[in-house]
């Protein structure tokens, strides 16, 4: 029922890209830094404006044209975004920026639900919500990203690179979370990651995205991982 | 444009606006050829709540003796600046009313600060000067033709809290030991150094010694440790915010000297008067004038606080004027009657005529002496006497002021210890 | 070399065009206002030094201009000192300031180094009002030296005034033709880019706090024989401060011209409008000039002036 | 082997409880081609900012040329020939591009004679590397890609004897790549020893004699480009397990 | 001592706003000050008019001086924060805000020293042995309250988190599904009404002048960079500490050098600790 069809052609970094993403599904972005996957996802959220092209949620059949509004309204809507390098509020405690994720006025009652929900998934988020997020380890910044994003009951969930500067078991464990969330949760998700065997892990789909265009586009996680592009453009042979 | 053609351009720029703006104020020619007067006034800054008043008064005379044909049968014209109560503006002011309006007379500006810049220039150009409310300015100078309107007397230093000091001497039983506190700012540190002098003479101890900044917010810390030294003789000398601030404190606090008070200033003004009350009762404090049957005997003073007190809303001022405009208003009246006397308004025949004349002004009579000091001081001592409420009404009568000092001008008696008349 | 030495010439006319109006003996009070609006010369240009080429906005300006004025006191009451060592030493003293004021910026930045300088100037004050000596909280009467040349001593130290705002503007405009200014525009722009370029930060701060408090000191050194009573409250006026930034900001901060304009503009304006209109509108109309050359010039009449030839 | 140029030894860096680098070494030889990769994250920023002196080490030596610089200021290892580019373009703002190079051509290469062999010796710089048409417009009014080369062109004003390019190319076209590219070539072949942190593989495979991959602020391989494509560590470190 | 920890309640009170406006949403308002004078007058012309008590009246005017305070963070960000040149010349504009408060004041009522009158002014209760007066005491509570009621707002409040979240990182904010600059508004416009009430408790205290400010000034932005930058408990100790140093001061070694020695302490903390005494 939602459906995302991103199509679009940004002149310097993104080159007539286009995507969608059904309800419920988990859609990877792939491809190294720099090719494009973080401008795209930033703007589906309005961080970015698209210098040309059109992008639409589609909920219950009403189509709205995300092109044009400000952040603030695309979150209201009910898409969230864990940003790349976790963007938190480092002066604030984990509860606090918990609460702020919850800001959204339709996720305002559901605040206490939501919180318990978080701290059930992430413990280390309950024992320490009084600590300032700022002195957290990587991983555990990972996760406050991640449940921060879900205090705003989102229907979608964008997450952009969730294993950059962690360790290998701390990004197997933070992409098994949101796979875990993912379902309890009824999410849609699109995720852009540069770890390719991390991210088809939990994927449905995917597409790898080079230079700032689709090169390819995966329709099962089996039709990704035996590409060869794959290799070919995250180790340049 | 080049940028060395750019400087040039500013930089004539600069002389060129300097020669504009000195050409600005030049004197057009009138038939009836005015007798001018200049002066800078404190009408913004620290001292413009004094100043203010001062340029009113000085305004009044002017009206008076327009009214009755002017001096030497030419009228009066006043010209004055703001100078901000900022001593550096002086120079500027006084060099322009001499040299760009021409002016015939000049006074000094409001307080000490603002007369000690105007001395060289009076002293370079031989003028005679009339200082309004400055202490001791000349002694450092020894300039002949300087006079001052402050009833202070040939010894200014000590004159603000003579009468004080001799008071306390009085009574009995005689009190013994003195706490002395002031501001960081001219006026006080002058008047402690007198206070110092005094105690010395009359054989007091001091117990309390110390300065404070003008900016302080809180005095009950001040007013504690004055209180934990149990002085029977507490001697404040203060701007405006900091004799409300002690004042206060000292009620909060609970000081009980014997007798508290001495060189406050601001408790003269009736805005403050108005909104301290009662709580002024017993304060014995320094004041120049007071609405007591002894001051009210002057010529013309009834008639001179009538008109200001009917101009003092529009003109935005103290609303009863009982502190200084009277002798503003004299010092001009004893400039004018040196005028008619020697028919002149050259400088050094009006400065000997000053020297050897005794006036008769709306402040009584006035002689000046040594280094143009009053010959003798008179700086009242009052006595804040049976105070209700805080209404305007019942400063404009006696009884609420009482002077105490000098002997002649004693209106009442005081009230001792403090703590006897503080309710 | 031609053109240093055309400056120079240049320098040296303005210095003659002035002694020739002092000894030409005008009205004088053209000496007076010009005198002050020549102060406002050197401590505009002196403070667009620190605060428009290094970008390091100095609130502290009465403290430096106050210090060069109390170690003139400090000599006339001890020495009698004549007035150019008086203005050398002035100058020695506030430039020592700068350069304590330059190790500051090792940690403060921005608003923080400005809120400090704010705050020195509050600690100066406080111990010159404890400091008997030289007046301390009642002030100062500083008598003149006699017989000075064209007659009248303001006369003299317009003229004094002028050599001293010439050499101000010519050490400015020195330093920003110089690799030192260029140095300094590098690190306003981008201190991290400029250190990596190889420009030392450090020491060029140090440069410019030190020469901006020396040249402040020098406007402040001959200031008691201007006034001849000096007291804290003037001297560490605040208007001081609101001025020495209020001029760069209107002429333009980014040459030396602008600080010139600036002063002579603004100063011109404040000496009429004491001597026409109330002070109170004087100050209200520079508050409002502020704002509106902030908001809608930026770049300050220079800068108008470049936006509209450039057109 | 010959003499290293650059010597990196134990070097350790943490921000806060975060270590961000952690004990990493490497040699870097004169005239090389070196590339220093690894996923976001993993220290290469941290690594050329301690070695051109922006951020102080915690531990651990830094040499260049024999001569330790561990505590040497920034501006005076500009002088000795340690040039970096920013990944954002930090540009003088306030000043035209021909400017933005008198800069580093006067303080680090030491051309203080008088404006004309500087701004000569800019409009050549500028001219090698295409920037000459905007040589007297400001930073403001550059593309992406001029801005890049206008990062590259300052750093070379300064002389580097080693030049840290730091995503010089990231955002950029397949065809502007290939125009940096080619300048870094070029540049090397003057003598230049120049380290490269890329993301863009394709670059950095095609530019590299020899890398360095970093991994979590510690060095997991080393080799040719040849040899790192194959080595599976680094496979793991990209793809993930 | 007690005096100085009175004090320190009401320095609390007026530092707030600067500790909201420029601690957390790091806009040097040097302005502030003239914002409280602006409420001390507010205050008088209610209390002589009609005599209103002055708290009262600080607290009726914090809408008023809301608005203001929205008006011209709209402006300021519109002239500034904009066009990202917020830093140099927003000082400078608010250096130009300051005098033309300042002087609007001193041409619409004068330069004289204004106060109020309440009843409280000039009683003092018995605490101990020690008198304490109401005039200090009153300031000193509603400062407390006022203190706890921001603090409150803060961290109870989603406009409040997102106030001290919006300089930390905006983008996060608005991916959080807040408007920064709207934010930034309410946040002003709550510093700006904090100084309707500062100034009501400093015409209580003291009389006031329009250039009354000035004092104000270095005072209020010691406490707030001692405090941590934005840190509303930090606030209120470095304003306690301000008070007790001025008061022990005051008392112990004489009173002209307590304001070169919280000076002292500002230059002293900034060169060493410029995270301030309790910087998170």
């Amino acid at each position: 029922m939602h459906d995302v069809d991103a199509g679009y052609g940004a002149v310097r970094v993104l080159h007539h890209v286009s995507i969608e993403v059904r309800e419920g599904e988990t859609v990877a972005l792939l491809g190294t830094n720099g090719n494009g996957k973080s401008t795209l996802i930033k703007c589906i959220m309005g961080i970015v404006r698209p210098e040309a092209g059109e992008i639409f949620l589609e909920t219950d059949g009403t189509r709205v044209d995300l092109t044009k509004r400000p952040t603030e309204e695309i979150v209201g809507l009910g898409i969230a975004m864990v940003p790349e390098g976790r963007r938190l509020f480092p002066k604030l405690t984990v509860q606090e920026n918990l609460l702020l994720g919850a800001y959204r006025p339709q996720a305002r009652g559901d605040i206490a639900r939501n919180l318990a929900f978080c701290f059930e998934a992430f413990p280390v988020l309950r024992a320490r919500r009084k600590q300032l997020a700022g002195s957290m380890s990587g991983g555990e910044q990972q996760m406050l990203a991640v449940a921060r994003a879900l205090m705003s009951s989102p229907r979608i969930l964008l997450v952009d690179e969730p294993s950059v500067g962690l360790a290998p078991i701390l990004v197997n464990r933070v992409i098994g979370k949101i796979k875990e969330l993912k379902e309890r949760h009824h999410l849609t998700v699109l995720m852009a990651e540069q770890n390719f065997n991390q991210a088809t892990k939990i994927a449905d789909r995917g597409y790898i995205i080079v230079h700032g265009k689709i090169e390819f586009e995966g329709h099962s996680t089996q039709e990704l991982r035996e590409h060869e592009l794959v290799k070919k453009y995250y180790l340049g042979v | 444009m080049k940028p060395q053609r750019i400087r040039r351009w500013a930089l004539t720029g600069g002389v060129i606006g300097a020669l504009v703006l000195a050409g600005l104020g030049a004197p057009t020619a009138r038939a009836a050829e005015p007798i001018r007067i200049g002066f800078g006034m404190a009408l913004t800054g620290g001292l413009s709540a004094n100043g203010k008043p001062a340029l009113l008064a000085v305004q009044i005379w002017k009206d008076d003796v327009n009214k009755r044909g002017g001096l030497l049968g030419r009228p009066v014209e006043l010209v004055y600046y703001d100078d901000q109560t900022n001593p550096a503006t002086v120079p500027g002011i006084y060099t322009k009313l001499l040299d760009v309006d021409k002016v015939d007379l000049v006074i000094s500006g409001y307080g000490t600060n603002l007369i000690a810049p105007l001395m060289p220039i009076a002293m370079e150009r031989k003028l005679t000067i009339m200082g309004m409310f400055g202490l001791a300015n000349n002694e450092k100078y020894q300039y002949p033709n300087y006079f001052q309107i402050q009833p202070a007397g040939p010894d200014p230093q000590t004159s603000t809290a003579i009468g004080f000091f001799e008071l306390a001497a009085k009574q009995t039983p005689r009190p013994q030991t003195v706490a002395i506190v002031g501001a960081d700012a001219e006026y006080p540190q002058n008047a402690l150094v007198g206070a110092r002098e005094l105690i010395k003479k009359f054989g007091f101890k001091t117990v309390y010694d110390r300065t404070y900044p003008p900016s302080t917010v809180d005095y009950t810390p001040i007013v504690r440790a004055i209180k934990a030294t149990n002085a029977d003789i507490v001697f404040v000398a203060s701007y405006p915010p900091d004799s409300v601030g002690m004042l206060r404190a000292a009620h909060e606090v609970g000081l009980q000297p014997k007798i508290f008070g001495g060189g406050m200033v601001g408790l003269q003004f009736t805005s403050v008067m108005t909104s301290m009350g009662p709580m002024l009762n017993g304060v014995v404090n320094y004041d120049f004038w007071a609405p007591e049957p002894t001051m009210l005997a002057f010529p013309g003073i009834k008639e001179f606080l009538k008109e200001y007190q009917a101009r003092a809303e529009k003109a935005g001022v103290d609303p009863l004027g009982y502190y200084l405009p009277p002798y503003s208003y004299a010092l001009v009246q004893v400039l004018g009657q040196a005028v008619e006397a020697t028919k002149s308004l050259d400088q050094q025949k009006l400065a000997d005529y000053l020297r050897a004349t005794e006036f008769n002004t709306v402040v009584g009579k006035v002689k000046f002496g040594k280094n143009g000091e009053w010959a003798k001081g008179r700086t009242l001592m009052v006595q804040y006497q049976k105070v209700h409420g805080t209404g305007i009404d019942q400063f404009r009568g006696p009884g609420k002021k009482v002077v105490l000092y000098p002997e002649e001008l004693k209106s009442g008696a005081i009230v001792y210890p403090y703590s006897a008349a503080k309710n | 070399m031609a053109r240093s030495t055309r400056t120079l010439l240049v320098g040296l006319a303005v210095v003659g065009a002035g002694i020739l109006l002092a000894a030409l003996r005008v009205n004088p009070y053209v000496y007076f206002a010009g005198y002050v609006i020549l102060q406002y010369v050197v401590i505009a240009t002196a403070w667009n030094i620190l605060g428009g080429y290094a970008g390091y906005v100095n609130f502290g300006t009465p403290a430096f201009f106050a210090l060069g004025a109390y170690t003139a006191v400090f000599l006339i009451q001890s020495t009698r000192a004549p007035l150019p060592v008086l203005i050398l030493a002035g100058g020695l003293v506030s430039g020592l300031l700068g350069l304590g004021i330059g190790y500051l910026t090792l940690r403060l930045r921005g608003v923080f180094f400005s809120i400090a300088t704010l705050a020195l100037s509050i600690v100066l004050q406080t111990m010159i009002i404890n400091w008997e000596y030289v007046g301390g909280s009642r002030g100062l009467s500083v008598i003149r030296p006699s017989g000075p040349p064209f007659g009248s001593y303001v006369t003299f130290l317009f003229a004094v005034m002028v050599l001293l705002s010439v050499v101000a503007v010519t050490v400015a405009r020195f330093i920003e033709r110089s690799w030192v200014g260029r140095g300094l525009a590098a690190l306003r722009d981008n201190e991290e880019a400029a250190e990596c370029m190889g420009v030392p930060t450090l020491r060029l701060k140090l440069f410019a706090t030190t020469v901006s408090g020396v040249l402040l000191g020098v406007a402040g050194a001959p200031f008691p024989y201007y006034v001849t009573f000096v007291e804290p409250t003037s001297a560490f006026n605040l208007d001081y401060a609101v001025n020495a930034l209020a001029m760069p900001m209107i002429g333009g901060t980014t040459s030396w011209v602008g600080p010139v304009i600036g002063a002579v503009l603004l100063g011109t304006a404040q000496q009429l409008a004491t001597v026409t209109i109330s002070s109170e509108m004087n100050l209200f109309i520079v508050g409002v000039v502020l704002v509106a050359f902030v908001v809608l010039a930026p770049e300050g009449i220079v800068g108008l002036v470049r936006r509209v030839r450039g057109r | 082997m010959a003499p290293a140029l650059l010597e990196v030894d134990g070097l350790t860096k943490r921000f806060g409880g975060f270590t961000a680098l952690n004990g990493v070494s490497l040699d870097v030889t004169p005239g090389e081609r070196f590339g220093l990769i690894g996923p976001n994250g993993s220290g290469k920023t941290t690594l050329i900012n301690c070695v051109s002196g922006a951020l102080p080490a915690d531990g651990g030596r830094i040499r260049f040329e024999g001569r330790d610089i561990t505590a040497v200021p920034a501006h005076r290892r500009t002088r000795l020939g340690i040039v970096r580019s920013f990944q954002i373009p930090k540009p003088f703002t306030s000043m035209t591009v021909a400017q933005n190079l008198a800069i580093p051509l006067e303080y680090a290469a030491g051309a203080r004679s008088d404006g004309a062999d500087v701004a000569a010796e800019a409009m050549e710089i500028l001219s090698t590397i295409g920037l000459e048409s905007k040589a007297h417009t400001r930073p403001a009014g550059l593309t992406q890609i001029e801005m890049r080369k206008l990062e590259l062109a300052r750093a070379m004003a300064a002389k580097p004897k080693l030049l840290i390019s730091d995503e010089a190319m990231a955002g950029l076209s397949s065809a502007e790549i290939d125009d940096i590219l080619a300048i870094l070539f070029r540049l090397n072949e003057r003598g230049i020893t120049i380290i490269m942190i890329e993301h863009i593989m394709r670059a950095v495979m095609r530019f590299s004699e020899r890398i360095v991959v970093l991994d979590a602020g510690e060095r997991i391989a080393e080799g040719t480009p040849d040899a790192i494509v194959r080595n599976p560590v680094v496979e793991k470190a990209y793809l993930g397990e | 001592m007690v005096a100085g920890l009175l004090l320190g309640g009401f320095y609390a009170a007026v530092s707030l706003g600067v500790s909201l406006i420029f601690g957390l949403l790091d806009i040097a308002n040097i302005a502030q000050p003239a914002f409280v004078i602006l409420g001390s007058y507010a205050a008088y012309v209610m209390n002589r008019s009609f005599g209103l008590d002055a708290i009262l009246t600080g607290l009726l005017f914090t809408p008023v001086f809301y608005v203001l305070g929205a008006v011209v963070y709209r402006l300021y960000y519109e002239s500034f924060e904009r066009r990202g040149e917020e830093s140099l010349r927003g000082l400078v504009f608010f250096f130009g805000v300051l005098f033309i408060i300042e002087v609007s004041l001193s041409l619409k009522y004068g330069v004289d020293y204004r106060l109020v009158e309440a009843a409280y002014i000039g009683k003092s209760i018995d605490l101990g042995g020690v008198g304490i007066a109401f005039r200090l005491l009153v300031p000193c509570l509603v400062g407390l309250a006022m203190t706890l009621a921001l603090h409150l707002f803060l961290s109870r409040t989603f406009y409040g988190r997102a106030v001290m979240a919006v300089s930390q990182d905006r983008l996060a904010l608005r991916l959080m599904g807040a408007d920064p600059v709207r934010i930034k508004t309410i946040a002003f416009g709550v510093g700006i009404a904090a100084a309707s009430l500062a100034g009501a408790l400093l015409i209580t205290i003291a009389p006031v002048v329009p250039s009354t400010d000035r004092d104000y000034i270095g005072r209020m932005f010691a406490i707030t960079v001692l405090g941590g930058m934005g840190s509303i408990a930090g606030t209120l100790v470095a304003a306690v500490i301000l008070g007790v140093a001025e008061s022990l001061m005051s008392t112990f070694f004489g009173p002209s050098w307590s304001l070169a020695v919280s000076f002292g302490i500002l230059l002293v903390a900034l060169a060493v600790r410029p995270a301030g005494l309790l910087g998170r």
